[in-house]
């Protein structure tokens, strides 16, 4: 078998370069790839691009990369639960590139999938739309978006196997199989590794193929950002 | 009395119907869920990847791989379905939404909508906000009519960066319903005390009135 | 709930209409939607455009379409299993688009998702690439192809429930979640239907939200186009 | 002595590596499948949406639900998985397959592939062909060397439609073996018991021929 499979994820960080673009799974702090940004965090890689819906919290997830002051630019819809944020945005040290979240997601997956660009109606006449072509189509206006690529992709799973085949659990999915596909190198961190065959193969929402290196990590911290609870009925 | 809170609330649930798949905003929308009547059947889309969305857990319950699109820890109902965001997102552009309830700052008489930042505040991104009311069948905003200090939310031209243009079908504030139509802004209902008079004093916007406003106004004059 | 499920495949076939565009699953005669077709048959809609990787064989599948000559035209990537078609196609009467596999089922994944069109480099300096636009993109040229709808979509899954979630069997996959996407009107048919709640909410192939109408097929032939063996070894 | 079919096969066969995500066309291609040595781990993409192609099921244990891309009933193996069309493509279009091996009808010096159609027959549609070519990391073409009536299948320019433009990486033929560099076309390995002469001679493109080979046959003489 060809080994993808490594002990530890400081054994295979150090594929990440100063000034990289890495793409990042996970929506808000659902899904993330806790092990990853530790590792990225204390390994200080400098001038990275990161594409991921959200930036984290303050104090959790690509969160920790911003206060270290890791990260140059980033491409995401929604950063508003980031107060590190406001302040590097606002002194000019970190280039801010807003992507509706359909359009992110669309642009991610064209990457992995090797289409160029597309047509979206998403943002047409508001800012967002500045500069960029537009069409119609169908007496419909649409934008032309990009793809996006990443030297790495980040990826947090539930159950792999030492090929790389995936499975989320829930709403963990969210953007992890898009980055999946648009790293050059992608590096997928799951709870569970479990032995070839295990995983039904009709059921794999990642296949092999798209994972190059693959680690299990240990006790997963998972925060909840917001915690909503309903009482328990009496009887 | 209901507070103008409740108002828009009680009406815009009214918009949700049996067999309807449904994604609501997130704050005062996400509230709707509460008042949909157990009789009628409804899929709540969230749009990080999750179609059939169930209540809050109880405590203790809580689940971090299972959120809504506002964080919050959420439960699936029987019959849901979990996807990625690209899943999440054709099926919102692609026009299988049958109904997107959302906040808004400003609606223009054209049915521009303003809902995602202000000139001059930190920007916080607009998620999903743009692609919603490009994709989904029936877009419908509840905001307040006026401002916390009297001004109209409910403009000739939104004065804010749009969230699209020409996206909004049905308007509902605290004090009135507006439809866009193909003739243009059209006052259909009116929530509260308030006079078509009241209605157009503190609305911007052009609109004409219902026929059947009219007849019911003049009935209950 | 709202009633998605219907008894029998000719209980709802009279959506489809003379003329009306449809996008079919399977592949070769993999994933079929046998009794979809075979209600078409016999209720002989003409005019029909259809929209599939392949046309059946000259007996089964959507030759039986061509045998009544009830289709018009056909979008497809490979017709070489039948012969009918190149006899109609010949004398004039059926129209034929060819598009490479890839583009395609992005075609119709576009279709359903939303996106007008999209570039590929599939098909750039080739005779598919006429009349098409074509954009330089970092350096490297595509081919502007545009999204397919159908006003039906007929699909054929492994198990589905009365809310029309569904999940296909190996590579019965094939187009079929692509076509369910993209009909004004999905049709699914299923060999299982089973409860709401039995499918595992976390592996759906198909979330409800596309299906309009779900039925229970009998006694499937699944026909095998070239059945390939190995002899079994003697231990 | 291996036939001119079988020294095609042996050779092209050793293009596949351990850790490969291959696709081997529909025909002769399919066949390499059983020259990969045991010692070798690989996935073989089947673009209807397996990877991971296993042996043919043993007589009685067909299935109708997993075919291969030319329609045989096959297995999956180990650490398979299947996946839609539109994903299948994703795999191919976007890079990630590692060697495809296809059929040829014609190539020319600058590697631009003609294999799907002859102007004049009944048009069967190029199937996944032209996707493939511009997707895999590498695109190695199998086919003979001449036609049989004698012609040469090695071209300056293809005189059928092509299936892509300068796609083609390396080209194995019954008596050679030519990669497509960016200073043109070279010829690096002679298959068989042909010269340096007898390649060019039922060639029509421009090759020159590597330091390599030149060296070995001067060895030889």
């Amino acid at each position: 078998m060809s080994a993808k499979q490594v002990t530890s994820m400081s054994e295979i960080i150090d594929v990440i370069k100063d000034g990289d673009t890495i793409i990042s799974g996970g929506f808000g702090l659902c899904g993330i790839p806790e092990k990853a940004i530790l590792a990225l965090a204390e390994k200080g890689v400098k001038d990275l691009t990161i594409v991921s819906n959200n930036c984290g919290v303050d104090d959790w997830g690509l969160g920790l990369l911003l206060k270290n002051h890791q990260i140059k630019k980033i491409i995401a819809s929604y950063v508003g639960e980031n107060k590190l944020f406001e302040t590097q945005y606002l002194n000019g040290e970190l280039e801010v590139e807003l992507s509706p979240q359909g359009t992110l997601a669309e642009r991610i997956r064209a990457g992995g999938a090797g289409i160029a660009g597309f047509y979206t109606p998403t943002g047409f006449g508001t800012e967002i739309a500045e500069g960029k072509e537009v069409k119609e189509m169908d007496g419909k206006m649409y934008v032309l978006e990009k793809a996006i690529k990443g030297d790495v992709a980040l990826v947090k799973a539930w159950k792999g196997d030492p090929y790389g085949n995936l499975i989320y659990r829930q709403t963990a999915r969210n953007f992890n199989p898009l980055a999946a596909t648009a790293g050059k190198i992608t590096i997928a961190e799951v709870e569970e590794l479990v032995d070839v065959g295990e995983l039904d193969p009709n059921f794999i929402h990642t296949p092999s193929i798209y994972v190059q290196h693959i680690v299990e990590g240990k006790s997963y911290e998972k925060r909840i950002e917001k915690r909503t609870v309903r009482k328990k009925q009496l009887n | 009395m209901l507070t103008s809170r409740e108002r828009i609330i009680k009406r815009a649930s009214e918009e949700i119907k049996d067999g309807m798949n449904v994604n609501l905003g997130i704050g005062m929308p996400t509230l709707l869920a509460n008042e949909i009547p157990e009789t009628i059947d409804v899929f709540l889309q969230s749009e990080n990847g999750l179609l059939g969305i169930g209540p809050y857990p109880y405590a203790g319950e809580e689940n971090a791989d299972l959120i809504n699109a506002g964080k919050e820890t959420v439960t699936a109902r029987a019959g849901a379905s979990f996807f990625d965001n690209a899943e999440s997102f054709a099926m919102i552009r692609g026009g299988h939404i049958d109904l997107a309830v959302l906040g808004g700052m400003e609606v223009s008489e054209d049915g521009d909508l303003a809902n995602w930042m202000i000139p001059g505040k930190m920007v916080k991104g607009m998620g999903g906000a743009m692609d919603l009311v490009q994709g989904a069948k029936k877009i419908v905003i509840i905001m307040d009519h006026v401002n916390k200090h009297g001004e109209t939310k409910v403009r000739k031209a939104c004065t804010l960066p749009v969230t699209g243009l020409k996206v909004v079908d049905r308007l509902i504030t605290d004090r009135a319903v507006f439809d866009f139509t193909k003739d243009g802004m059209v006052l259909t209902e009116i929530l509260g005390n308030g006079t078509i008079d009241d209605i157009k004093a503190c609305t911007e916007a052009s609109f004409t009135v219902s026929k059947k406003l009219l007849e019911g106004v003049s009935k209950n004059d």
